[in-house]
């Protein structure tokens, strides 16, 4: 969708400001959120797509004035809602009112470096040849689904080289709506600046996406 | 603009204080962290309650990102590449087994790819659709890094982005922006500073920043 | 600007929901923000260009959770401070604290009529023929200039037809940011849906723009 | 996420009530439009001071847009071209000019165009880079044309947006999206109902809605 998160060449939000110091945490909750977050994730109920997905729904105004793990949270109560952990209700009022559904599991102290550790690999083999070789000439799609995609706005019906195969992934555009892994050969696709952004472009800058295969037509 | 924009925030600033003050920090305080910690802890709270998590669980990722996995964690990966040939080309080959093969792996980190800056061309990470970050090698990304103004402005104007850090590129140096728009991770391998000849691998780390291996600095000299 | 205003193709503000009785103003201090706007833009002091410009660099969280009126107040009291006839120090403290600028004008009561009823026509005589003809197929330019423009992010690098010549008017580019009328020959520019959205696009659709000359390009 | 947005908003509602009542519509009130009150206030109360505005010149501002200028000015333009095949020719061939032969000139009304909606085309007008609208024949915009939803969706979902309004085309139905991204503004002529032979000039204008002269809508069938 095109929705706030895809910000690629969106003007207005001012200079990027780091911190002096950097801290992690803006305070308490937000060390919280982050720990629920990533032990929710556990529950195998949802994938990191369909969590994104739910994040770039948040209404524009909201997102872009939440802080990020402000809008972690707000996509988590959509996510446990939907798939019968917790409802909205349930935080309102700060009580268990109604049982939830069964997790695949639940993450306990102990299971936490272990569970850090391997992460979630989202590789998968598929049994196609790549359609793309490094050098190839391609064509980014244009579409503006109302639904998950990973091709940013700004480099849609954009002409640029593939750089290299990375490997077959997880389809993120299926698998946030539940459709399935579906994977895909997975390209970096270099662009000149020009291309993207026209004239005034900077002439010495590239700009690389990665490109699941169906983002891509030869050119 | 700005102008106006600060004015609002100050005004509304102010009037939170004087609710804080009025109401103390209960739930109807309308302090935008105030409201977020009173609801992620009924989140917590009710989660709790249904046996789905674990406290001690939160406590020891929060413990895990506060003081283990950190850019430190990078910084040995780029001190190794500038001193051990093959490594280096092993993280240009297979960066997620190269840099597994120091200990970090995981979360984050699935499948890494390195980055060189050369003489040429500085290189540049951004995640213009949320905010992918290398986690096992750079811990918890800065709140910047996450923010609109860097993911909106890193692909399109990186110089001025560049130069807010403090960072001015000669106008003929090659800029390569790389948006993380799936599941690779991108470590920015940075040059290796003159001078650095006589170093320890040790003290080679201590050059490399953070912002050196997201591409909004470069290596630090020697003091 | 590729700023919060510039929506078309946006997604994630749900639905239109109307309101049943559609009152003009919500509150009393729309009206005010309507007659103040009104009677300040009578100074003459900016353009319809540069308040349009200082409306779409309100930051874009606000931009996206204001009201139109609360726009348009917050853009006036930029310009108000650009031109010298108030500061927002002033404001805050509701008080007049330094002498003012001079206007070209001051709207009083008795003048409203007739100045509603006259507008303020943008339309300037040209000595170039129009480079374009009905009919004419022609491509957008492809630019993302921080300053103003009306080429909006949606109907850029895109394909499409001169429909009409509707006349020389204002180059509101330019204008925007004091460098003069400069005035341009503006075409009405039709596009299949399918070259603007790409894939699944409504196949009765076609969108039209108005685009300044410059705007152009001969395919 | 639909059911997020909804509660968070009741939620705040719900604070900005609690708040209303223990402190009254003061300054210190969190409500966006009790603050926008207090600053138009001062916004005004500063600039009288300075002799720079007429309050008397504001309220005869909005009595103009409350009571003289709105959509029956296009309603009887419209009425007059389903009527009057001359003025449609002209209002096709000068809308400015045929507009102001019935008296409707002036502010956003400078630099009028007619399209008319056909049995093969529907019209439909956005400004989605602002909220352009032709006041002179339409009186002041409704707040949803102004609004994020309808000026982001008109271009890309016109069919979404008309059902929203109860309006749902044939899908042979041609569409054209008007985006008034210059200073043109557009009156859409619907078409003339079925069964208005007998009616008058008058009667005819009673069933041209606002909405249909944007064209979210079709004239209506006499009572």
């Amino acid at each position: 969708m095109n929705g706030p998160h895809d910000l690629g060449g969106q003007m207005g939000f001012g200079p990027v400001a780091p911190e002096k110091n950097e801290p992690y945490f803006h305070a308490e909750w937000e060390k919280r959120a982050l720990g629920i977050t990533l032990s929710c994730g556990a529950f195998g109920a949802w994938s990191i797509d369909e969590s994104r997905h739910a994040r770039e729904k948040i209404p524009p105004a909201e997102y872009l004035s939440a802080s990020y793990y402000e809008i972690w949270t707000r996509a988590l109560e959509e996510l446990l809602e939907r798939h019968g952990f917790a409802t909205r209700a349930e935080i309102d009022a700060s009580v268990k009112l109604t049982e939830p559904a069964t997790p695949k599991r639940i993450l306990k102290a102990d299971m936490v470096p272990a569970v850090l550790a391997k992460g979630g690999p989202c590789d998968r083999p598929v049994e196609t040849q790549p359609l793309f070789r490094p050098g190839d000439k391609v064509r980014t799609r244009n579409f503006n689904p109302e639904t998950h995609t990973r091709l940013p706005r700004y480099a849609r019906a954009k002409t640029g080289v593939v750089e290299a195969v990375q490997g077959s992934f997880v389809f993120p555009d299926e698998n946030a709506h539940g459709k399935g892994e579906n994977p895909q050969w997975v390209y970096t696709v270099v662009f000149d600046a020009g291309e993207i952004w026209g004239e005034g472009a900077d002439p010495m800058l590239t700009v690389s996406i990665d490109a699941w295969e169906s983002y891509l037509e030869h050119l | 603009m700005s102008g106006d924009h600060h004015h609002s925030h100050d005004h509304d600033h102010h009037h939170d204080h004087e609710h804080g003050h009025s109401h103390g920090h209960d739930h109807h305080h309308d302090n935008r962290y105030s409201d977020m910690q009173a609801r992620v802890k009924a989140l917590e709270t009710v989660l709790v309650q249904k046996g789905l998590i674990d406290p001690a669980a939160i406590d020891a990722i929060v413990e895990t990102y506060e003081t283990k996995i950190g850019p430190r964690n990078g910084a040995r990966v780029v001190a190794k590449a500038w001193t051990d040939e093959k490594f280096a080309q092993w993280l240009k080959e297979d960066a997620t087994a190269a840099i597994a093969s120091l200990g970090y792996t995981g979360r984050q980190g699935e499948h890494m790819r390195a980055v060189f800056n050369t003489p040429e061309t500085h290189n540049l990470v951004v995640c213009t659709l949320c905010s992918c970050y290398p986690w096992s090698v750079l811990g918890l990304p800065p709140m910047w890094y996450k923010a609109p103004a860097y993911r909106s402005r890193a692909v399109i104007d990186p110089r001025g982005v560049l130069e807010e850090f403090g960072l001015r590129l000669p106008e003929t140096k090659k800029i390569r922006v790389w948006d993380s728009t799936a599941e690779l991770r991108y470590l920015v391998i940075p040059e290796r500073p003159d001078g650095t000849e006589a170093l320890s691998e040790e003290e080679l780390a201590a050059l490399v920043s953070r912002d050196s291996m997201i591409g909004t600095a470069v290596a630090g000299a020697p003091r």
